[in-house]
């Protein structure tokens, strides 16, 4: 296996679907010729042409739009939102068009497209530049929604979303461009709504997704070295959702901690919480607990941004809780 | 009579003659002295048809078997009748929701928009879609959107898609006037001219969007200026006009397939009904008497004096296109009124497709 | 206490602000000529003229920005939304502006303005029409969210959302403005953030806002009849919440169901299921168990769409559950 | 030398002789010959001030001591000193991300804003709102906004405001070239154009959004043929040149003003460094070349050789003026990493208003 950046992983998913099907096709700002804002799309255009690889004006609407109609004839096309922050212009295009059109037809279209790009905060990009939005695309039915914490399953993730008929909502992580892991050589692929038990204990579940993931893997090495052993169960894809992934896990540990990166009120963790309560009610040991952005726009200034964002530090202090550690 | 035979003019004269596919196509003919008496009688049971189906839509709705918004296309008729007469099978349709009209002359089943109306199991849609949302992928009819302005882009989509494929299709979008003021409109005629796509836009200017006259939503009314500003060509016809529809459609669909390059029409035409089924006809907004001196201009009116004037048209004929129209309205209502509702277990197919790879 | 229609209790209180307070005006689209819509601002132009009362181009995304233009001068605009399927086009001026314009202007700002209009579905709208989106805005940090079920509350909130200094999302019920109810006579205000129990019992909590709280007032009455009693807890504001309410609730009752209009995955439902784990977790005897819409975009189709949204006899039927009686 | 003392020129002149707010006002002098001295030596301050400002951002940013995105105004000085010489106090100005220039320009103190780019407690918006999100309450400066486009629809708010209160003030609004393809401009046009409000629109067109050529984004680069599908005036200028831009706002303010008429503007001029501090100030999208050539027409050195022909500026002049500058920007350096970051309390607060009714 070879290490690979997480944006090198999806340049290699981009491309492996491009050579491998003319009807997928990339487009967004500064994707061609600037070769994407985070070099996600560098070379594509001198490898596949300013017709597969197409720059668009700022106009995130409108081409979301150009993809759902491109979409309808039965080409699959891949959206880039040069961030999500971006999206929320294009947002009536992807949830009352894209995600809804199979459904008001009848059954008539499918809709083969990926919208991607990088969700969530950076380094103090500010209350505009810095929002994690699966906790809203994941309330929307007709739509998948990825997010991938690794370069294994950002790239498998991206190829199977690129291959699956239906919109998917591809959430990158913009602070993950540059970390490194292992991607399985030749065609790797990772199936949509299945979680992965990245690192294993019987203390205390974390569930989480996307950067998380990360943040959690770390609290569980630290947490290894006090003797304390957690699952992580990284969701992967929270639209569908592996409910099951879940399940098996609390129902082993007998406690939870739900780790994301956006807003508390209605955030992915909720549901988690939900279906933890519903499906383990009896297996639990304390409430869950959840670990979360702080309910307020994200602050510039380092200091602040700092104590806004979810840490290992406070997702330590939540496991410890939930195991009536402190 | 097997009203399913029946098909909108435009598919039946296609289906003839189709023109073929390499690029050198002429363009069909459209002035009214270049039109057969064939082509004539098509026209005017296109719009005849429209006509007493949305009639039949009316008393469907008052008697509670359609739900819902319901925006009738009554007046608009020589719009899409002129339009889909000029387009081949193979280009594409959207539309907003005053889609039924648009449908029928574009060749959908009369039964299969009934029942969808309906919200039956045999509806274009399975009965999900109602209304506002006619799909129908066989005559590449891409609906019935419920947001103003949102499938404007997807139109562009859909001529990316063709330019993407070296295709010669076009495809044509409709929306009203009042659907210009939104972004979605400017965004996708700025990439449509960008990037050369063969898209027709055509505003159905009738004057109101809802209660609002389009001096009081629109700072420019010239739509001419508003084509420039995209560096895109641009017309202005008599939308009650079907004969005047058919040959600036001429210029467009040539436009589209031999130069690549969009263009933008404005239709001047009037609705006779309320904005949709729950608003009043006229009110505050415009006056009984404007409506009155409006319905003077009925497009199948005013064909059918142009044809009667020719002779080749005689008041029986007339009587025996119109009883057509009104047994395939009636044809219609029956096999949607005998369709049964969706199964329960419908409500969760659809979400998603199946992907198997 | 007179009995007035939801629709002319949001009238009067539209009217008796712009009476008091000349810095309040109404715009959007059909709201003046042609009386509004919906005809809750019917009579308005006549009385403030076309200043006051303003309608607007169909330009969801440039009029909702032009009221937060106005409130940063300091006036107080009401920006209707036809319906709020419409207002996903001005979502970005919602979220990015109106609810951060204060916190990235380091408190330079107010923001006292008002989104409003029917929210949820009606009847045979389809797919496009029918949605409720209270859990995405109460998701917002910088938003208040209101979502009145009675005339009384229509009024009441209204007239606090008017004053209020911040952005508030008030989501009116399509299917309510025809509801009749008592409203009290006189200045009416009802606090925002303070939930109403709008029934006693000691059976189950069901905890509900907006058109909903009918649904599980109705279900109180019918249940009475067998026997059971339960508690009605109506948040009427979903942001801020009032946990306390909740927690008082199923801490008498021990069990509780969470009734709302729209999807389950990340909806309001489950962040209050969170609240009550967390607050209540020793309390509880039975999981919490949620109503809500089925996870498929509305269908248009009569029996479908009603087979779609959550009603009285689903309510009753987890009510029952929860309560271990089937 | 008190460095707080000194204001933009803007600030200054209407201190002194501000025009009263009768609606009479007489439109200042903007052409070369008709400035005085004074004014010619505070147009160049300004625009230096700005110069050397952001070159110390630019420092600051290398440094690590400023995060985030960070775009330099660094060569299109002239449009923000010439557009603030133009307005008063009590007029509004609202920008998007590029914002440090025009902030400085219209009067806000250096220190705040780089003890905001610091994100330190004493910064304008106390460290929370950062380079993208500058915003002076004081001087009506309404942001420093992150989404392209997103603060066109609130300028039109702004000038709906000042029509509503019956004001006499503008609302000047600078976006760039790449914003007028995004929905929210159109319809903030047309809505500002239809409503008669006095809103300055101010296209800075520095030929580039991010890498994209406005060839490559935009079908008609014609501001004029846009301005006509508002119905609007548009003018197109010398963005290099600050008397040129004077003499347009000049026309723009006394339209607004007296006309009470919306005026769209584009200033040409060129961004001299990268799109942000993270991007290459040149590469695929321009070549070294063609930056070279459009360095020549820098808007200091061509203020500066304008007035340094009229001989009332010595050599001696401008490098004083150059040091006091240099001087501003250091204090403001110096102010900004004294200040403290915020308290962590901080954090929740400003979330919601208080409100007491
Ligand atoms: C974005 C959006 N805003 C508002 C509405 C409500 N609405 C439906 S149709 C309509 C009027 C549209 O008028 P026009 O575009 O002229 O088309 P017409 O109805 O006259 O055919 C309005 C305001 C909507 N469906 N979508
Ligand atoms: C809606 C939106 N899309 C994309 C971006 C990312 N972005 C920031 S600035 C910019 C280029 C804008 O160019 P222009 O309007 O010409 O202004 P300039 O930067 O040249 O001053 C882009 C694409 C954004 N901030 N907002
Ligand atoms: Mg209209
Ligand atoms: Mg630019």
């Amino acid at each position: 296996m070879a290490v690979v950046t997480y944006r090198d992983a999806l340049t290699q998913a981009l491309r492996e679907e491009l050579q491998r099907d003319d009807s997928v096709f990339l487009m967004g700002e500064e994707v061609a010729q600037y070769n994407g804002a985070y070099k996600v799309s560098k070379g594509l255009l001198d490898e596949f042409g300013p017709m597969r690889i197409v720059d668009t004006p700022i106009t995130e609407l409108g081409f979301a739009g150009v993809g759902v109609g491109a979409a309808m004839v039965g080409l699959r096309p891949i959206v880039e939102f040069m961030t999500w922050n971006f999206a929320l212009l294009a947002i009536d295009e992807v949830v009352n068009a894209a995600a809804k059109m199979r459904y008001m037809s009848g059954g008539q279209f499918k809709m083969p497209m990926v919208f991607r790009g990088p969700n969530g905060a950076a380094l103090q990009l500010g209350a505009q530049h810095s929002q994690a939005w699966e906790s809203w695309f994941a309330h929307i039915p007709g739509l998948k929604v990825c997010t991938p914490g690794t370069p294994a399953d950002a790239k498998g993730l991206l190829k199977a979303a690129i291959r699956d008929d239906n919109p998917v909502v591809f959430l990158e992580g913009e602070m993950l461009y540059n970390t490194k892991g292992e991607v399985p050589d030749g065609e790797h692929l990772v199936p949509l709504g299945v979680a992965d038990l990245k690192r294993e204990g019987d203390h205390c579940s974390v569930i989480t997704h996307g950067k998380m993931a990360l943040v959690a893997m770390r609290v569980a090495d630290d947490l290894a070295k006090e003797g304390i052993n957690i699952d992580v169960v990284d969701l992967r894809t929270v639209r569908p959702i592996d409910v099951e992934a879940i399940s098996r896990s609390v129902q082993k540990t007998n406690r939870a901690v739900v780790l994301e990166e956006g807003w508390e009120i209605c955030g992915m963790g909720s549901q988690v919480v939900d279906f933890i309560q519903r499906e383990c009610f009896d297996d639990l040991d304390a409430p869950v607990l959840r670990v979360h952005q702080e309910d307020v726009p994200m602050p510039y200034a380092k200091n602040l941004e700092r104590a806004a964002k979810p840490d290992a530090g406070k997702t330590i202090a939540a496991i410890k809780k939930v195991m009536y550690l402190d | 009579m097997s009203t399913e035979a029946k098909r909108a003019p435009a598919q039946k004269q296609k289906e003839k003659g189709a023109p073929s596919n390499n690029g050198a196509d002429a363009a069909p003919a459209n002035k009214l002295a270049e039109t057969t008496p064939a082509i004539r009688l098509e026209l005017l049971h296109s719009m005849l048809l429209q006509r007493r189906f949305e009639e039949r839509c009316a008393e469907a709705y008052a008697l509670g078997k359609i739900g819902g918004f319901c925006h009738l296309y009554i007046g608009q008729e020589a719009i899409s009748t002129g339009v889909m007469s000029m387009i081949r099978p193979d280009d594409y349709v959207i539309t907003a929701y005053r889609d039924h009209g648009q449908a029928l002359a574009r060749g959908v089943s009369p039964r299969a928009v009934m029942a969808e109306l309906f919200g039956r199991a045999d509806g274009c849609s399975g009965g999900k879609g109602g209304s506002m949302h006619i799909f129908d992928a066989k005559t590449n009819f891409f609906g019935g959107h419920g947001i103003v302005g949102g499938h404007v882009p997807i139109a562009a989509g859909v001529g990316f898609a063709i330019k993407y494929r070296r295709g010669n299709q076009v495809c044509v979008c409709f929306f009203g006037e009042a659907a210009v003021n939104i972004g979605a409109f400017h965004e996708a005629l700025n990439m449509a001219s960008l990037w050369d796509l063969p898209v027709i836009f055509i505003i159905e200017n009738n004057r109101y969007g809802m209660g609002t006259a389009i001096s009081r939503s629109t700072a420019n009314e010239d739509v001419l200026v508003r084509a420039q500003g995209y560096r895109m060509e641009g017309e202005s016809v008599d939308g009650q006009d079907v004969f005047a529809v058919r040959d600036c459609m001429a210029r467009a669909t040539e436009r589209a397939r031999k130069e690549k390059r969009p263009t933008l029409i404005e239709m001047r035409t009037y609705r006779f009904m309320g904005h949709s089924m729950s608003d009043a006809v006229s009110g505050t907004y415009r006056t009984k008497d404007e409506l009155e001196e409006n319905m003077k201009r009925d497009p199948i009116l005013l064909l059918h004096n142009r044809i009667f004037e020719g002779g080749e048209l005689t008041e029986g004929d007339m009587h025996k296109l119109d009883d057509e129209a009104k047994a395939i309205a009636q044809d219609a209502w029956d096999f949607a009124d005998a369709s049964p509702e969706p199964a329960l277990e419908k409500l969760y197919t659809d979400v998603y497709a199946d992907t198997s790879s």
